[in-house]
């Protein structure tokens, strides 16, 4: 059954542009049909799909690689609501990083690596910067003239603190943790991703 | 042929359904005489789903009532079916065998007389085991068919998705105190043995300060030194900047310059090379 | 900005669904409002918008997960041209054990067995696991401990219901089959007849 009218056509192409995960070109919507309307046609149909839709919370457009069927840009708010994703979580080097860089500012990137024992990759650091955490707030005078790190106004506000050092107090804790690493644990066994390369 | 079924094929919702195809031909009943072409056979026994399949066939394609199996006619077809598979060396399953033992079993057990369960009650059937089994398993087959022919998404409709204007802000993780927390005590915990990574947090303001400080300096500027100090902090904000002031010059972070004496103090970031001159 | 009239909640409601890569449930819809217009009145908006979309290539459908448009069959042919890939037709083992495992959910791969008469190929299991229709919902409590299959959501949605009560009924063999377990065979041949090989 090949369609007739251009109305059954037109209607073709709404159903495929609205499927579609990908812009469709002009030529590819083509061969959907067995009898090839022609390119000619194909175009002014879209042209008359895309009035159809004007003024509807989604446009039909046409983009560098063919066709496609977008929402308009102020339903973006309600889009946004809908979003449900659990948020990505930090891995431990970036978790680690930052609580160094938070408790013992300014520090070098030498510093973080002699406190973690490892290596801090490019990335790491990359990754709290561009989130506007940390920044160079001078440098060290010492051989190489390495930058010093320090947490952000941004980084507190991010996390409702008004200073540093509202920041939960450790020495309490870490007495406690020392008392049962050294009655339970006597040799913490170093983590293996931690371990030296 | 006295063993084999009649085989007047009978037009069964089951039948319909359970197409054998030979050679893209639907197989709906089989040679009477049970000769298969030679090169078929693999593709014929390929058809069916097992023995219960098989058997189901079996009787599904004569008119025999399914509650009431004549055994040993459908016990010998089955038989000379597998008998078949052996002869050609076609791998045969144990599941085909298990089904072939079974088969005798009934049989034998139908030549037997029934115990009787109870005075009143109806002898056991040997067959009803077999017969629920058939049962159940044509149901099964048949609500594969229908499950087949409804109308499945991205096979006979697709779903509508529509691209999103403008790229939909990006979910960055969120990060705890607890985390943070969590963080350090795991460096703590691994410094441990070194000792002199131990904070305290009274250290921590004067680190604040001494970030600030920085933050002021950053860009080369000279601020006079008393500008370091905010009197609204209290004595205690101010000698904590007093000491944040202290370790940075200590750290030779920062310098703190008198062009002569008694000439006001200034504050800038150590910097040997721009400002050597 | 809020919306403030039911036309302008419909529309965005639209915008949503059209825009979706899942089914949206009727809870996440209300999300989408700053101004909670509650569950009553989104359903009716959404069947409103379902009936303002009957007759068109797509439909608006309500599925075990929520509700998502989706292309009518009749156009299945046409965009059939457009993709680059034909769907999996399942082997007769895989819809048997898909049904088996949608009739008589949860059931062990034991289960499957029993009522097919024959092993159940991993193959088989796998094929209908990363179609994302079946998964494990548990272990039977007997020796080796069997997971316990079950279909899911998903499996319901792709196949446009919304609960598993909407599947077919089940044949008038079943009603045999109650005669059979219950009283077993009604008349049982002679053992006469049975002498003949």
């Amino acid at each position: 059954m090949e369609p007739k009218t251009p109305d059954e056509c037109r209607r073709i192409l709404e159903v495929a542009l609205l499927a579609a995960s990908e812009p469709l070109a002009v030529g590819r919507l083509r061969r959907m049909f067995e009898v090839d309307p022609g390119a000619e046609t194909i175009r002014r149909l879209l042209d008359e799909l895309r009035i159809e839709w004007e003024g509807r919370g989604v446009e039909l457009v046409q983009l560098a690689s063919g066709w496609r069927f977008r929402t308009r840009p102020e339903f973006q708010p309600y889009l946004e609501r809908l979003k449900e994703e659990r948020p990505p979580k930090y891995s431990r080097a970036v978790l680690e990083t930052l609580a160094i860089i938070a408790y013992r500012q300014p520090v070098t990137r030498g510093d973080i690596e002699d406190i973690r024992g490892v290596a801090v990759s490019p990335g790491v650091l990359r990754a709290l910067e561009s989130r506007g955490w940390i920044d160079v707030v001078g440098h060290r005078e010492t051989p190489g003239r390495p930058e010093l790190l320090a947490t952000t106004r941004r980084f507190l506000d991010d996390l409702g603190l008004r200073s540093l050092a509202e920041l939960p107090a450790l020495t309490e804790l870490e007495r406690i943790m020392d008392l049962v690493d050294d009655q339970e644990i006597p040799q913490p066994a170093p983590p293996a991703d931690e371990a030296h390369g | 042929m006295n063993d084999t079924l009649e085989l007047a094929p009978v037009e069964t919702a089951a039948q319909a359904a359970a197409v054998a195809r030979l050679y893209g031909e639907p197989m709906r009943d089989l040679p009477a005489d049970l000769y298969i072409p030679p090169d078929a056979l693999e593709v014929m026994l390929e058809a069916f789903e097992g023995p219960l399949d098989l058997l189901l066939y079996l009787i599904r394609r004569s008119s025999v009532d399914i509650l009431d199996i004549p055994m040993a006619p459908l016990t010998a077809q089955y038989l000379a079916y597998v008998e078949l598979m052996r002869s050609r060396n076609l791998e045969l399953a144990a599941d085909y065998l298990l089904m072939a033992a079974m088969l005798l079993e009934i049989k034998s057990r139908m030549l037997l007389p029934r115990p009787q369960r109870e005075a009143d009650a109806e002898p056991a059937d040997p067959r009803a085991e077999l017969v629920r089994r058939l049962l159940d398993y044509e149901q099964m087959k048949l609500a594969a068919v229908r499950i087949d022919a409804m109308p499945h998404a991205g096979r006979d409709q697709e779903w509508v998705g529509v691209m999103v204007a403008g790229r939909l802000v990006e979910r960055l993780p969120d990060v705890s105190l607890h985390d943070l927390q969590l963080a350090w005590l795991k460096i703590v915990r691994r410094a441990r043995l070194q000792r002199h990574h131990t904070v305290r947090r009274d250290e921590l303001s004067v680190r604040e300060h001494m970030s600030g400080i920085l933050r002021r300096l950053a860009g080369g500027a000279h601020v006079a030194f008393e500008q370091l100090f905010d009197p609204r902090l209290g004595l205690a904000g101010v000698v904590v900047s007093f000491l944040a002031v202290l370790e940075l010059v200590k750290e030779r972070i920062i310098e703190i310059t008198q062009s002569e004496a008694f000439a006001p103090l200034y504050a800038r970031l150590a910097d040997g090379t721009e400002d050597a001159g």
